[in-house]
C-alpha cells in the first residue's frame, strides 16, 4: 500500500507539476502570480476537446491545436492586459489583479460557450502499468516526463544561452533592458507563449487523466502554493515544490487524516517558509542600502 | 551625426527640457554641463527614445531615430544611465553579456569581457557576485564597463564619475578620451565641469531646460561670469 | 424602504466593513492577504455560536468576535510578517483555507460543511449603518494620524521607515490586525443577516473579490474604496437578471478598470466636498470670462 | 562621566559576506559634536559600516557603542529612536508622497498621542499634528525646499532629492547624522553650498556627524577628523590635511592628481 | 449550452406575454437556480421545466382565469446570492410563491426569509432536512420541498443496498466540504449500522478535488462489497474511474446527485453495475413525452430537474386552484393541505408536520451505458 499511496503521491505531483512549469516561468519573468494561468491551461484543453468532438479531428492533431491555442490566448493576455499595465508603471501586483479579472473573464466565456457540462476525450481508454502490488497510469507516466523534459529544456534555455539571458535582463529590468538593445516587448510575447504552451499541456493532460469543464483551471492554486514552497520564480524549485505537495498530500490522505489533508500541507508550506523565507530553491536579491 | 532640433518634453505639466537644439560631430566629444533640474538627464532620455518628447526632431545621422529605446540602441548609440540601473539579480558578469548582447561576434565579446575586467579589476574578481550586492561605486563601474562591451558609434554618459572614488575618476575621464581615438563620438553629461571641459571638444550650459551657451571649451572657460553663473567656481 | 432595498444596503455596508480593512492593509500598507475571508467566517462563526448556543446578546458578541478575529490575527502575523511578498501571501492564502477545513471538521460547534443554521437575525440596517460609520471614521482618522503615516512609510520604502524609527514590523502586524477586526466584524454581521452560514461562503474567491474590489476602489484611498465597494456590490445586482452573463461582465470590468484607470477608480486621493466645490467654482470662474471674451468680439 | 563626550564608539567590528570580508577588524571613536570623515576606494566597505551601525547588517564581529549604549544586535528602528539619523547613497525617499509628507513621516517620533486620542481627535491630537507641521516645514525651508512642499519626491531633481533625505533624517532629531556621499551628483558650487548647509545643520541642531563623501573638497572643508578605508580595514587616519599627504591613501584612493 | 437556453426561456416569456387575454394582472411566481456557475446545468434546466408549465397554464386559460408570469432570477447556486434573489422577487416584482433553488445550503437561509415575509418557497432538489424545519425541529411554514430529504435518501440508499443486494461491508467516501454529500453520509450510516451492516471503512475528500486515489487505495484494502459516493456527478466520474483503475471491483452506490444523463458518458464502463436512488424521473409515460417536448423546445437533453420546475409551478396552481384565491398565504395554506398531488414525477403528498413530500423513491441501475429504471423503492 505504502508504494502505491507513493505512485499515486508523484502522479498527483506530477500534474501539479506540469501546471507549475509555466507559472514559474511567468513568475521568474514578471515577478507576479499569474492567477490566468490555469485557466489558460483549461483554454487549452477546451480547444483540443472541441476539436475532437466537433471537427472528429485525430488526437495527435487536436492536441496540437490545444497546446497552440493556449499559447495564443497566453500571448493575448500579455497584448491585451499586462503589456498596458506595465507601460503605465503600475506596482506589479495590478498584473495579479488582472490576472484574477481574467481568470474569471474565461471561466465564465468558457461557461457561456462550452456550457457547465463536463466533457471527456473519447475514446482514450485508461492505460496503466502493474509494478508489483502497485498501478501507475500511463497519463501519469507521460505528465511526468512532459514536466522533466521541459524542466530541462528551460533550465538549459534560461541559463545557459544567449536567449536565456535576454529574458532574465528583461524579468530583472525591462527599461534597462531595452537600453542594451533587447527587444523587451518581443520577448514578454515569446515567453507568454511558452508559458501558455506548457499551460494547454497541462490542461490536455488534465482533461485526458480527469475531466474537462470551466473552472479546472482552478488545479493551479496547487501549481501556485507549489512554486512558493520550490522558491518563487525557479522552475526547478516549482516542480520540486509539486512533487513534494503531491506526495505530502496522498500521505497525509493515506496515514493521517483525509479531511484535514489540506490543513497539514499549508502547516508544512508555513513551517518550510519560516526555515527558508524564500522557498526551498528560491533567491531574493535584496535591495542594498 | 547626432542632430536634435528644437527638442521639448515635459514630464506631465512640468516642462523639462523645451526647444534645445544639441549636435554631435563624428568623433567629437561634446559635454552638457548644467545645475541640478537644468534637464540634462531628461535630453539624453529623449534621444534615446525612453521618454516621449513633445516636440522638435532628432536624427541620427541623418535619419529620425525610431521610437522604441531598444531600436535606437541599434542603430550605434548606447547610454550609461543615470543611477546606473544595472541588473541587480543577474551577476557581474551576466550584467556585462547583456551589455553585449548585440554584439554578435563570440571573439569581440571576450576581447571586450577581457579589457572591461582590465579596466576594473574589482568587476574581474567579483564577476559572479550579484550586481545588487555591489558598493555604489562598483555598481557604476559596473555600467560603465557594460557599455564598453559593444563598439557604439555614439555614447552617451550619463554622469559616469559619479560616486567614484577620485582615482578612478581620473580613469574614466582617461576612457572617454580613448573611445574618442577609437572612434566613437561621445555625450557627456557631468557636474564635474572642469574635468569635462578639459577632455571636451565642445560644450552646452543647459539652465532650466533651456541651451543658454554652446562653444569650445577655451571660450566658455574664459567667460567666468558664466561659469559663475551656470557652474559654479 | 422595501426590505430588497434594506437588504442590498446592508450588503454593501457589510462588504464596506471588510473592504476598508483590505484597503488598510493593501491600499495603505501594501501587504495582500488573501485569508480575510478566513478572518470573516472567523467572525461569523463565533458571534453566531456565542449568541445561538450560549444566548449570549448581539453586541458584545459582535464586539467579542471581531476582537477574536483581530487576535488570531495577531498571532498569525507575527509567525508570518516577516515574509516578503507572495510569499506572505500564499501564507494567508493557507489560513483562508485551513480555516475554512477546520469549521468544516468542527461538525458538533459549527454544523461542518452542512453550515450553521437558525442564528439570529440581528443585523439591521440600523445596526449595520451605524457599524460602517464607525468603521469609516476609525479608519479616516488612522489614516489621517502618526499611525497611518506610518502604513504609508512602510508601503512606499520599508527600509527608510525603518531609518526614520518607524518599526515596519509592528506596524504591519497592526495593519493586518486592524484588516483582520474589521473582517470579522463584516463577518459576525454577515452571519446574523443571513442567519445561516457554511465554510464554503468564506472561500478564497471571497477573499480575492475583498481584493479586487478595493483595488478597483483605488489604493490608498477610503472614498475610493467606498466608491469601488458601491460599484462591485451593485452592478451583479443590477444584472442579476443577465444571469450567466453577469460574471463575465464583472470580469471585463475589472481588467478594464486595472488597464486604463491604474490608479483605480480614485487611488490616492479622498474625495472631499470642499475639492468639488472649488472645482466648480473654478469652472464657473471660467465660463463668464469666455462670455465676456465673446462680447469683446 | 568623561566617556560622555565620546558619542560613537566602534570597537573590532567584521563583517563579512560569505568569502567578502566587507570590513575586518575596524575601529572608530567620534568625539561628541565632531565631524568625521571617512574615505577610501570604492568597495572599501564604508556603506557598509553604515548598514552596520544602523542595524540593516548584523555585525560578524565587534561592539558599536552609541551613547554608551550597547546597540549592535539592535533592530534598525530601534536604533533610528537612539538617535541616529542617516541618508543612503541609493537615494531612498517615500517616493510617491509629496516632500512635505517625507519629512513628516520622520517626524513621526516627536508624536505621543496615542490611537485612541488621535481617534476622537483630541485638543492635544492637534496640537502635535500642528507642531509637527510646523517643524517639517521648517526644516524644509532650512534645506530650501518650502516652495516644493507639495511636489511628488520622486520628481524632484537629483540633487534636491539628496536634500530631502538630509531633512528627513533631521526630522527625526538625530545625535549622530550619518551621511552617505551627500555630494554625489552636484557640482562643486553645489558641493560649496552643501558644505556651508552642513555647517548650518550641525550649528543649529548640534550635531554629530559621520560623512562619507568622494568629493575630497567637501572632506577638507567639513572634517575635523578622518579615517580612510581599503579593503574593509583602516589605511590611515587624521586630520583631512594629513591623510590628504599619505602616500597610501594617494596610491590607493587619490591617484596623482591630488598628490600635492 | 447556456446561451442557447437563455434565449429559449426568453421567446417563452414573450410568448406569454402576448398570449395575455384577460384584463386580469397576472399572477407572479418567482424562480431562483444556479443560471451561472458550474451547475447551471441544473439551474437552467429547472427554470425551462417551470416555462413550459407556465405556457401550459396560460394555453390553457391560466389559473382562475388569470395568466402566469414566471420571473426568473440567479442565485449563482449561492446563498447569499439566493437570498437577495429571493429579496427581490419579494419586494421588487410582487411574486405570490417562489420555486427553487435545488441547493440546501440556498434554501436554508431562504427559509427565514420566507417566513418573515411570508411568501411560500417551494425548494426543489435542496434535500437538508433544515430547510423546512430549524434545528430545534421547529417547522418554517413557508418553506416547502418537491424532492426528497437527505434522511430519506440515505435510508433508501442503505436499506436498498442491505436488503436487495445482500451488502454486508460497505465503504463510503463523503465530501466534506458539501452539506449534502456529508448528510446524506450520516443517515446513510444510521440506517446501514442499523441493519445490521459494517462500515468498513470511510474517507473523505473535497469539492474540487481531482485525485482520489489516496482515499481509493485505503478503501480497497478494506475490500468492502459496495462503496457509496453520495457526490456530484462529475466527482462520480472521476471517482469510479480511478476506483476501477487501482482494480477496486464492487458496486458503487450513490444517490440523486447522480441523477444526469451525463454520468454513464463521463464514466463509461467504470459506472457500469452502479446504483442510484432519485426521483421517479422520465419513467412515466407523461415524463416521457414531457422529456421528448423539452427535447424539441430547447434542443439539450433534459436533466429530472427540469420536472422539478415543471412540477413545482403545477403545484402552486393545484394549491391556488384548491383554495380559490392566489394570495401567498392561500397558496401555503393549499400547498401544506396537499394530498395526492400528480405532477410528472408521481403522487405526491404533503406531511403537514415536516411539509416534506411523502414520495416514492426509484432505483436506477447503470446498465449498457443506460440510466436504467429498476424499480420504486421505498424503505
Ligand atoms: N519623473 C519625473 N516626474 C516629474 N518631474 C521630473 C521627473 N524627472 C525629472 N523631473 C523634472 O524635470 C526637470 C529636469 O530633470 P533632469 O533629471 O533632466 O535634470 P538634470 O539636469 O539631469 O539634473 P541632475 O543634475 O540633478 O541629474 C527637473 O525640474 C525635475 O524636477
Ligand atoms: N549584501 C552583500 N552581499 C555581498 N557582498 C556585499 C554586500 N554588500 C556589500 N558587499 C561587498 O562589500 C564590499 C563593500 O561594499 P560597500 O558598499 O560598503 O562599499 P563602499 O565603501 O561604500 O563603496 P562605494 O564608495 O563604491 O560606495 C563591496 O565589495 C561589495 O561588493
Ligand atoms: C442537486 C443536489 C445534489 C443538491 C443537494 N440535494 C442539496 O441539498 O444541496
Ligand atoms: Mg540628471
Ligand atoms: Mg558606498
Amino acid at each position: 500500500m505504502f508504494i502505491q499511496q507513493l505512485v499515486n503521491g508523484i502522479s498527483v505531483g506530477g500534474i501539479y507539476a506540469l501546471m507549475a512549469t509555466g507559472y514559474a516561468l511567468i513568475y521568474s519573468l514578471l515577478g507576479f502570480s499569474n492567477w490566468a494561468h490555469g485557466d489558460v491551461a483549461m483554454i487549452g484543453a477546451y480547444i483540443a476537446i472541441q476539436s475532437v468532438l466537433l471537427a472528429n479531428m485525430p488526437l495527435p492533431f487536436a492536441v496540437i491545436i490545444g497546446v497552440a491555442g493556449a499559447g495564443f490566448f497566453s500571448f493575448l493576455n500579455e497584448k491585451v492586459a499586462y503589456k498596458r499595465i506595465r507601460d503605465n508603471n503600475s506596482p506589479t501586483m495590478f498584473l495579479m489583479i488582472a490576472a484574477m479579472g481574467l481568470s474569471i473573464i474565461y471561466q465564465n466565456a468558457a461557461l457561456n460557450l462550452f456550457g457547465s457540462k463536463f466533457k471527456i476525450f473519447p475514446g482514450l481508454s485508461a492505460t496503466s502499468f502493474n509494478m508489483g502490488n502497485a498501478t501507475l497510469g500511463l497519463l501519469d507516466v507521460i505528465s511526468l516526463a512532459v514536466s522533466l523534459a521541459s524542466l530541462v529544456i528551460l533550465d538549459i534555455t534560461i541559463n545557459h544561452t544567449k536567449l536565456g539571458l535576454g529574458i532574465r535582463t528583461v524579468a530583472s529590468n525591462p527599461y534597462t533592458a531595452s537600453l542594451m538593445g533587447i527587444n523587451i516587448d518581443r520577448y514578454f510575447s515569446i515567453v507568454f507563449l511558452v508559458a501558455g504552451m506548457y499551460a494547454g499541456c497541462a490542461g490536455i493532460l488534465l482533461g485526458m487523466k480527469y475531466t474537462v469543464y470551466p473552472t479546472m483551471g482552478n488545479v493551479a492554486l496547487k501549481a501556485f502554493i507549489a512554486s512558493v514552497l520550490g522558491g518563487l520564480g525557479s522552475v526547478r524549485g516549482a516542480i520540486v515544490g509539486a512533487l513534494i505537495i503531491g506526495i505530502m498530500e496522498v500521505m497525509v490522505t493515506a496515514y493521517l487524516s483525509s479531511g484535514l489533508r489540506d490543513l497539514f500541507t499549508f502547516v508544512l508550506l508555513i513551517v518550510i517558509l519560516l526555515v527558508k523565507p524564500s522557498g526551498l530553491m528560491g533567491v531574493q536579491v535584496e535591495d542594498k542600502a | 551625426m547626432l542632430k536634435v532640433e528644437n527638442l521639448s518634453a515635459a514630464y506631465g505639466a512640468i516642462k523639462a527640457v523645451s526647444n534645445v537644439s544639441i549636435e554631435v560631430k563624428p568623433k567629437e566629444i561634446v559635454a552638457i554641463l548644467g545645475a541640478n533640474g537644468a534637464g540634462k538627464t531628461t535630453l539624453l532620455k529623449c534621444i534615446c527614445s525612453a521618454m516621449r518628447k513633445s516636440e522638435g526632431s532628432i536624427l541620427f545621422e541623418g535619419k529620425k531615430t525610431p521610437d522604441k529605446p531598444y531600436d535606437v540602441v541599434k542603430l550605434g548609440i548606447t547610454l550609461v544611465p543615470e543611477g546606473r540601473l544595472i541588473f541587480t539579480n543577474l551577476t557581474v558578469y551576466e550584467n556585462l553579456m547583456a551589455g553585449a548582447y548585440l554584439c554578435k561576434d563570440k571573439n569581440e565579446v571576450k576581447e571586450n569581457l577581457e579589457k572591461v575586467y582590465a579596466l576594473f579589476p574589482i568587476l574581474k574578481e567579483r564577476k559572479n557576485q550579484y550586481g545588487g550586492y555591489l558598493s555604489g561605486g562598483e555598481q557604476q563601474m559596473l555600467a560603465i564597463g557594460r557599455a564598453l562591451m559593444i563598439r557604439p558609434k555614439l555614447i552617451m554618459l550619463d554622469e559616469p564619475s559619479l560616486g567614484l572614488a577620485p582615482i578612478i575618476v581620473s580613469q574614466i575621464f582617461q576612457i572617454i578620451q580613448s573611445l574618442q581615438s577609437t572612434g566613437t563620438s561621445i555625450l557627456l553629461v557631468e557636474q564635474n565641469a572642469y574635468k569635462a571641459l578639459a577632455i571636451s571638444n565642445r560644450a552646452y550650459i543647459m539652465n532650466v531646460g533651456k541651451i543658454v551657451k554652446e562653444g569650445t571649451p577655451e571660450e566658455l572657460l574664459k567667460d567666468s561670469a558664466l561659469l559663475e553663473a551656470y557652474l559654479g567656481t | 424602504m422595501s426590505s430588497y432595498l434594506q437588504g442590498i444596503i446592508i450588503l454593501v455596508g457589510i462588504n464596506l466593513i471588510a473592504v476598508l480593512g483590505i484597503s488598510i492593509l493593501t491600499g495603505f500598507t501594501r501587504l495582500f492577504s488573501f485569508g480575510n475571508a478566513g478572518f470573516m467566517s472567523i467572525g461569523a462563526y463565533v458571534s453566531a455560536i456565542m449568541t445561538a448556543k450560549y444566548g449570549i446578546p448581539f453586541i458584545p458578541a459582535l464586539v467579542f468576535s471581531a476582537l477574536f478575529a483581530g487576535c488570531i490575527a495577531y498571532l498569525l502575523g507575527t509567525l508570518t510578517l516577516k515574509l516578503k511578498g507572495d510569499y506572505f501571501l500564499i501564507t494567508t492564502l493557507g489560513f483562508g483555507e485551513c480555516v475554512r477545513v477546520l469549521f468544516a471538521y468542527m461538525e458538533p460547534a459549527t454544523g461542518g460543511a452542512r453550515g450553521f443554521a437558525s442564528i439570529p437575525h440581528y443585523t439591521t440596517l440600523f445596526i449595520t449603518v451605524i457599524s460602517v460609520i464607525l468603521a469609516f471614521v476609525f479608519a479616516w482618522n488612522l489614516v489621517h494620524s502618526k499611525t497611518g503615516r506610518n502604513l504609508i512609510a512602510v508601503r512606499e520604502q520599508e527600509l527608510a521607515a525603518e531609518m526614520v524609527g518607524i518599526d515596519t514590523f509592528s506596524s504591519k502586524k497592526l495593519s493586518f490586525v486592524i484588516s483582520a477586526i474589521y473582517a470579522g466584524w463584516a463577518g459576525a454581521l454577515y452571519s446574523h443577516n443571513l442567519t445561516f452560514i457554511s465554510p464554503e461562503m468564506f472561500n478564497l474567491a471571497k477573499s480575492s473579490e475583498l481584493t479586487i474590489t478595493a483595488v478597483i476602489g483605488g489604493l490608498g484611498s477610503l472614498t475610493g474604496t467606498v466608491l469601488g465597494t458601491l460599484l462591485v456590490t451593485l452592478l451583479p445586482e443590477v444584472f442579476r437578471s443577465l444571469a450567466s452573463y453577469r460574471m463575465l461582465i464583472y470580469g471585463i470590468a475589472v481588467v478594464t478598470v486595472i488597464v486604463f484607470k491604474p490608479d483605480g477608480l480614485y487611488g490616492y486621493r479622498e474625495f472631499s466636498i470642499s475639492k468639488v466645490i472649488s472645482h466648480i467654482n473654478n469652472i464657473a470662474r471660467k465660463v463668464p470670462k469666455k462670455g465676456a471674451d465673446a462680447n469683446h468680439e | 562621566m568623561q566617556i560622555m563626550n565620546e558619542l560613537l564608539k566602534i570597537k573590532n567590528l567584521s563583517k563579512y559576506f560569505g568569502g567578502v570580508k566587507a570590513i575586518n577588524n575596524f575601529n572608530l571613536t567620534i568625539e561628541d559634536g565632531k565631524t568625521h570623515g571617512l574615505i577610501g576606494p570604492n568597495g572599501a566597505g564604508k556603506t557598509t559600516i553604515f548598514n552596520v551601525i544602523t542595524g540593516v547588517y548584523k555585525p560578524t564581529n565587534g561592539s558599536i557603542i552609541f551613547c554608551d549604549k550597547e546597540i549592535s544586535g539592535m533592530k534598525t528602528f530601534a536604533i533610528a529612536r537612539e538617535g541616529i539619523g542617516r541618508t543612503f547613497q541609493n537615494i531612498k525617499l517615500f517616493s510617491y508622497l509629496t516632500v512635505l509628507e517625507n519629512v513628516i513621516i520622520a517626524g513621526n517620533q516627536d508624536i505621543t498621542y496615542n490611537m485612541f486620542e488621535s481617534f476622537i481627535r483630541t485638543i492635544k491630537f492637534r496640537k502635535e499634528e500642528k507642531a509637527l507641521y510646523e517643524k517639517s516645514m521648517k526644516l524644509l525651508e532650512f534645506v530650501g525646499l518650502q516652495d516644493m512642499s507639495q511636489k511628488r519626491a520622486s520628481s524632484l531633481p537629483y540633487g534636491h532629492q539628496r536634500k530631502l533625505e538630509i531633512a528627513r533624517a533631521l526630522a527625526l532629531n538625530p545625535k549622530l547624522l550619518l551621511l552617505d556621499e551627500p555630494a554625489a551628483g552636484m557640482n562643486q558650487e553645489e558641493s560649496k553650498e552643501l558644505v556651508s548647509f552642513i555647517y548650518r545643520i550641525k550649528e543649529e541642531f548640534g550635531l554629530t556627524i559621520l560623512i562619507i563623501e568622494h568629493h575630497m573638497d567637501v572632506i577638507t572643508d567639513l572634517c575635523d577628523e578622518c579615517t580612510v578605508l581599503n579593503f574593509g580595514e583602516t589605511i590611515a587616519e587624521g586630520s583631512p590635511a594629513q591623510i590628504k599627504k599619505d602616500p597610501l591613501v594617494i596610491e590607493a584612493y587619490l591617484g596623482e592628481e591630488y598628490g600635492c | 449550452g447556456g446561451g442557447s437556453t437563455q434565449q429559449g426561456s426568453q421567446t417563452e416569456q414573450n410568448g406569454a406575454a402576448s398570449n395575455e387575454s384577460g384584463d386580469k394582472e397576472p399572477i407572479k411566481i418567482g424562480y431562483i437556480g444556479a443560471l451561472s456557475g458550474e451547475t447551471a446545468l441544473w439551474g437552467q434546466a429547472g427554470l425551462n421545466g417551470m416555462l413550459l408549465a407556465e405556457k401550459d397554464i396560460n394555453d390553457a386559460c391560466g389559473i382562475l382565469g388569470r395568466q402566469v408570469k414566471v420571473i426568473s432570477y440567479d442565485g449563482k447556486g449561492e446563498p447569499l446570492d439566493s437570498v437577495n434573489a429571493l429579496n427581490k422577487l419579494i419586494d421588487q416584482d410582487k411574486c405570490v410563491a417562489v420555486v427553487g433553488t435545488n441547493f440546501s445550503s440556498c434554501n436554508i437561509p431562504m427559509a427565514s426569509v420566507a417566513d418573515e415575509k411570508k411568501v411560500p418557497v417551494i425548494a426543489t432538489a435542496a434535500s437538508s432536512p433544515l430547510v423546512t424545519v430549524d434545528e430545534s425541529g421547529k417547522l418554517h411554514p413557508y418553506s416547502f420541498r418537491i424532492g426528497f430529504t437527505d434522511p430519506f435518501q440515505g435510508r433508501v440508499i442503505a436499506s436498498y443496498a442491505y436488503k436487495e443486494l445482500n451488502i454486508k461491508n460497505a465503504a463510503i467516501l463523503t465530501n466534506i466540504a458539501d452539506a449534502y454529500s456529508t448528510g446524506i453520509t450520516q443517515y446513510l450510516i444510521d440506517e446501514f449500522t442499523k441493519l445490521g451492516g459494517k462500515i468498513v471503512a470511510h474517507e473523505n475528500a473535497s469539492s474540487g478535488d481531482n485525485d482520489f486515489r489516496a482515499q481509493l487505495s485505503k478503501i480497497k484494502a478494506a475490500k468492502p462489497e459496495a462503496l457509496f459516493i453520495p457526490w456530484i456527478y462529475k466527482d462520480v466520474a472521476l471517482i469510479v474511474k480511478q476506483a476501477r483503475e487501482l482494480g477496486i471491483d464492487c458496486v458503487f452506490i450513490g444517490a440523486d446527485g447522480w441523477d444526469s444523463q451525463d454520468l454513464p458518458k463521463l464514466a463509461g464502463d467504470a459506472i457500469e453495475g452502479g446504483y442510484f436512488c432519485s426521483r421517479p424521473g422520465f419513467n412515466t409515460p407523461e415524463a416521457k413525452k414531457f422529456a421528448e417536448r423539452y427535447q424539441s423546445v430547447y434542443k439539450i437533453t433534459p436533466e429530472a430537474e427540469c420536472l422539478f420546475g415543471y412540477d413545482g409551478l403545477m403545484w402552486i396552481k393545484d394549491a391556488i386552484e384548491r383554495e380559490g384565491a392566489a394570495d401567498s398565504e392561500s397558496i401555503r395554506k393549499g400547498l401544506e393541505s396537499t394530498t395526492n398531488f400528480t405532477g410528472l414525477l408521481g403522487k405526491m403528498s404533503v406531511d403537514p408536520k415536516t411539509h416534506d413530500p411523502v414520495r416514492d423513491a426509484a432505483i436506477f441501475k447503470i446498465e449498457g451505458g443506460q440510466v436504467k429504471f429498476v424499480q420504486i423503492y421505498t424503505p
